[in-house]
């Protein structure tokens, strides 16, 4: 599994993107289980787009129709649909072309999936896996939020946002056999090698083994061991935190970079074990501050762990904005390197 | 009093929709009483008036185990409960609060079910189920089974987008499904024609591409035949049917309404189609039996309530430990914190 | 303002429940402002409800039906119509019969209510009152929610969540003259004095002044002064931790138990000020645990003021599942008073 | 090609339209090049191909400033943003991200958009203008202004419950709006006889109990008249209109759209109805005016056009600190944490 963290390519290995990865994810439970089927718009429509971000391209030449299922723009229906078919017995995987549409069927995700299963006394189940992409690149306020920590705080629904190739196919695999609803949010600036430069210049592949395998939900990765400073980050921060890391490695900072891959079910033991060495903690997010899971973890350990705690916490995220289109307001709002590597700074002088 | 039209039915067929009726006005009467004798916890949403619609839908289905018919309900479940299968017993303890509720006292008045006899927990989000049951027809399509989901919900429900989205997608789908919508007028305190410049719910299918029926929610067979020919297309391959039945409740819109926003005069109109008399009118004016043996049915449904009162009344409470069970199906460490 | 706090009725008090206290600052708001209409689900309907609560009953007959606009069931074109309205210079009261329904209208709330503003450069604003009533009463998972820490996270938004009459018509006063759009979160069994057995036996009433005067949004109350924890909690919560802490008092156990009043923005001042005297930090709400806004109270006090802080930060909410309908399970769910006099008694001995 | 009907219309009145529907073609073909140039940040979709509902519908509207009328837009506004009088270097300098733009560099391409014209900032989600249309319809209705709001669509949109829940809201309040769909046949990829069994979007009005009717997009008179008309009804308390509007649109969904959902020959016959080239024919052969009066036209609308562009380019980029401002009209402080 530490080959998922390597940042340079081994001869010999076979790295993929997050989006290659994500589809091989998909078709391979498409063919171990007849009950998987993908719902969603523009999935699927030949001549089409395999999706907002070409993760579908070649499923319905694979699958057909019937499996790969397009719709109208519906979300609510396509949320609803996906319920209801799990309760039946199927594994949907409906799509949101962008996450800022979630806020479309929230009361298919929040009211329905998350309690159908506990309203029937746990005779029925809801294994459904949405796909959420995530993440700023320029489009404005209504496509580049990342609103997964609304469903941190939805009992009954879980949430996992992988960073890399071999987490995002293992995971998705786990997710798709999951008997629970889980929610996949992937960055937008992950998919391909496009998000690059974003991502501190950092390989954004990884190498994914031939081999069946699931990463598991609820399980955390240190991304790189190290003694002074905690720091737990997902997507495109995630590259960022590790890049800084590296620079502030020469100034004898030596941050251990924890990937919590799962956002519900935490893996709160791994951060906390981390903390126990290192005594400080910084969170950080493309989530807006307030209300983000960054403040769950940090409530937890402030709670678990306060007296490992040699410095305060310190949460570095999007501040409490609408996202601005303009390049330079955008890097104004989110948590980029420099405001990073500043922070970490601070936090190892306390 | 106008008896509904039972010709061509079985005495045994017509004793069997009387009977049903019953269980539902009787049971319905009965939890209010227990309700203002705190007996019962939260609200209540009856069914007084509509029970020629849940009966007759439900007994269009198919309740064959191996390919069973399913339906979604909606905050006024009990009359939907007790007609597609779901135990008085069961029904009553789920009011009740108890272990032995049919969602084991996790559910509740407003989300009565049971996927054993092909119920999920009703929605009490208004169309809720509208969104839903598209995901059942969906299922059963790619499935191949053969079976049908038929969907209840109330004229007021049609105004939500959830109508609109999942109507159409069922549509374009050609989903196994039956909607049937119960038009009692009202939504809460707020009538029909005061949310919608068409008279009819029916009216709205046409802009879906279905076929749509309006049929007199006060006969049970009536429904039941629009119903079956509903279903049996749906099964074909023919897409959803959009059915809506005319309906009143007799009690107000939960417990504790005045009714001050509709006349006593237009109330007394509907309770003269009153479904359970126009059949038992029906019944004893043709001479398929007499009002002895409607006495009889009588006796037995209110057997069958009070042993569901009883026991619902000697059995045991939620062990609390059960709160925090169900809500994953592959538990996971709940919050760290108390 | 003390007064609001008292908990027998002195003579002379004009002594108001909340349901009183709202329908006066509604109808007060209204005489003054020729902008202000209400708009929701059976809210003027004659011979109705006015409002699932009753909280409208007269305002029809005082106002007329062009500012007490009865809708059909569509909380999008409510919450839309709301939205709209406020940025052509009107101040909307938009009404959710029970916060449980936000989630149909989550778009129109996050997406647009919130960002309208921001993505026209501060051109345009956005003045309405979404009236939400949240709390457990027996009506199980999809009748009883407390959704407010959702909108804590939403950047645009304002979050109030009254606990008194007091408070309540001040509150709504000022939110009705504030030119953001604020939600209202009000408990149901807080309305009248049915809740009083659930609120430890506490009065409910509250004096209220007949003079205009507005609560500002942003300021906490301290509700009982004390040394020994800091204690903040709100609604029906609230009452059980100032039972609690007089039960407490008995064994020497001295809390300062602080109403924070508004969720977004957050009088934090006041509670850190209470925790660098107390040193010791309980929070609670009715709210699930995870992710609730607790966390982010919880967050910025380990981020603050750490150093401040004797014993671990606690968090005492409804456990992260669905509400169940019967009331043994429901009581095993919510924060009861009992859970919370025993975290406080051992918080006390950290 | 078939020049469109301009029978009665002054030399100044066509010349006008034709140099008002120039100018977003232009605009969006150069900030195409702009694009690919990689000067603009983000992602386009444009309008090329629908200039004749954009302009036709706002030239429909009133714009005194005193009571003017209002549009809501959609994720593809750069058209309705320049007919509503949003000035080219406002819009430009927003593609752009600067701080001169119409937003202040807060908005951007699917958020065009500018209160002093008319115009709330575009909504990108897929019908959200329907939602919050309503809102600027209940305001005039109820401030008596005499104000009409008129909101943009395409015929995806027609299929979210935004549309449902809108529309049957401002039907039965009557509030004073024109809905103008653009039926350009595709949602994205999708299109729109698989999302829906009914062929018009203009067929789903009826059931809200609202006028509608169809009118080729390709005709900017057509389109006027009909917005004409639904405006002055709208105004007199008579409610709203369905408008669909039959285009389509010449460029991708978004910019990188290579179209394989759609036939080559498909465009060819599009482009055959192109509104710009008809209406320019339609001047031409009535000989309203003559070839050399056009190309002076052309020549104003490249010269405010390069105008923009320049001023873009020379425009300041917006303080990095602006970002943090305008997300509340009372501030708050800000998430302690940085
Ligand atoms: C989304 C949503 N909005 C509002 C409510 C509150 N509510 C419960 S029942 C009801 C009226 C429903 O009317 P109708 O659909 O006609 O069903 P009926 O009550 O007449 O059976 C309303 C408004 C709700 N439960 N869900
Ligand atoms: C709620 C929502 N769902 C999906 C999308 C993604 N999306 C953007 S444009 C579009 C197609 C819209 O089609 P139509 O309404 O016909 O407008 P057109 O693009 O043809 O102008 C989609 C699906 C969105 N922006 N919002
Ligand atoms: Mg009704
Ligand atoms: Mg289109």
């Amino acid at each position: 599994m530490s080959t998922a963290t390597d940042t340079v390519a081994v001869t010999g290995e076979r790295r993929l993107t997050i989006a290659e990865a994500i589809r091989e994810g998909i078709a391979e439970e498409m063919e171990r289980d007849p009950r998987v089927f993908l719902i969603g718009e523009d999935v699927g429509i030949p001549g089409g787009f395999g999706g907002a971000f070409g993760v579908y391209l070649g499923l319905p030449e694979k699958f057909g129709h019937d499996r790969i299922i397009d719709t109208p723009i519906s979300e609510k229906a396509i949320a609803g649909a996906a319920v209801g078919a799990a309760m039946m017995g199927m594994r949907p995987i409906p799509d949101m072309q962008y996450a800022d549409f979630l806020f479309e069927c929230m009361d298919e995700l929040v009211n329905q999936a998350a309690k159908m299963r506990y309203m029937s006394g746990g005779k029925l189940k809801v294994p459904l896996v949405m796909r959420c992409p995530v993440g700023t690149a320029n489009r404005g306020a209504q496509h580049g939020q990342c609103p997964e920590s609304y469903f941190i705080h939805v009992p009954g629904l879980k949430v996992v946002a992988p960073s890399d190739a071999y987490v995002a196919k293992g995971i998705i695999k786990a997710a798709i056999r999951d008997d629970d609803p889980v929610l996949v949010f992937e960055h937008k600036l992950l998919y391909g090698s496009k998000g690059r430069e974003q991502a501190g210049g950092l390989d954004l592949t990884a190498h994914v083994p031939v081999e069946d395998y699931v990463f598991p939900i609820g399980k955390a990765l240190i991304k790189r061991i190290g003694s002074t400073i905690t720091v737990v980050a997902t997507h495109l921060t995630l590259y960022r935190c590790l890049a800084a890391a590296e620079e502030l490695a020469k100034e004898g900072i030596d941050c251990e970079v924890i990937d919590p891959v799962s956002l519900q079910p935490f893996d709160t033991d791994t951060v906390f074990a981390s903390v126990e060495k290192t005594g400080r903690l910084l969170i950080a997010h493309e989530d807006t501050l307030t209300g983000g899971w960054g403040a769950e973890l940090a409530a937890r350990v402030a709670e678990e762990r306060l007296f490992s705690l040699a410095a305060p916490i310190k949460r570095v995220a999007s501040y409490d904005v609408p996202l601005p289109v303009a390049p330079i307001l955008e890097q104004a709002v989110v948590p980029t390197q420099a405001r990073i590597t500043d922070e970490l700074r601070k936090l190892a002088k306390v | 009093m106008i008896p509904i039209d039972i010709s061509g039915l079985t005495r045994d067929d017509a004793m069997h929709l009387y009977q049903e009726m019953l269980r539902i006005r009787r049971f319905e009467d009965r939890v209010y009483q227990l309700f203002l004798k705190g007996e019962l916890p939260g609200t209540l949403h009856q069914y007084q008036g509509q029970e020629a619609v849940a009966v007759g839908a439900c007994q269009a289905l198919h309740s064959d185990p191996k390919n069973m018919d399913w339906i979604t309900s909606t905050h006024r479940p009990h009359g939907h409960a007790l007609a597609k299968g779901v135990s008085m017993r069961g029904a009553m303890a789920e009011l009740y609060g108890k272990a032995t509720g049919c969602c084991g006292g996790k559910g509740g008045s407003m989300h009565l079910g049971d996927p054993d006899v092909g119920m999920i927990p009703a929605i009490a989000i208004v169309a809720g189920g509208i969104s839903v049951v598209s995901g059942l027809g969906l299922a059963f399509k790619l499935q191949k089974s053969g079976q049908v989901a038929l969907c209840f919900f109330g004229e007021g429900a049609s105004n939500e987008g959830a109508f609109h989205e999942g109507v159409n997608f069922a549509a374009v789908q050609k989903l196994p499904i039956v909607y049937v919508c119960e038009n009692n007028m009202y939504g809460a305190s707020t009538p029909f024609h005061k949310t919608s410049l068409v008279a009819n719910v029916a009216d709205r299918a046409a802009v879906y591409g279905i076929p749509s029926v309006i049929v007199d929610g006060m006969d049970v067979v009536a429904v039941r035949t629009a119903v079956a020919e509903a279903r049996e297309r749906a099964a074909a391959g023919g897409g959803p049917t959009l059915i809506e039945a005319k309906t009143y409740r007799f009690a107000g819109h939960s417990r504790g309404d005045a009714r001050g926003y509709r006349t006593r005069e237009e109330e007394a109109e509907w309770v003269d189609k009153d479904p359970i008399e126009r059949m038992a009118l029906a019944i004893t004016s043709t001479g398929l039996a007499d009002e002895a043996a409607l006495a009889a049915v009588r006796v037995a449904v209110d057997t069958e309530l009070e042993d569901s009162v009883e026991f619902s009344r000697n059995s045991p409470d939620p062990d609390p430990s059960d709160a925090l069970t169900d809500a994953y199906a592959t538990p996971i460490t709940i919050g760290a914190s108390s």
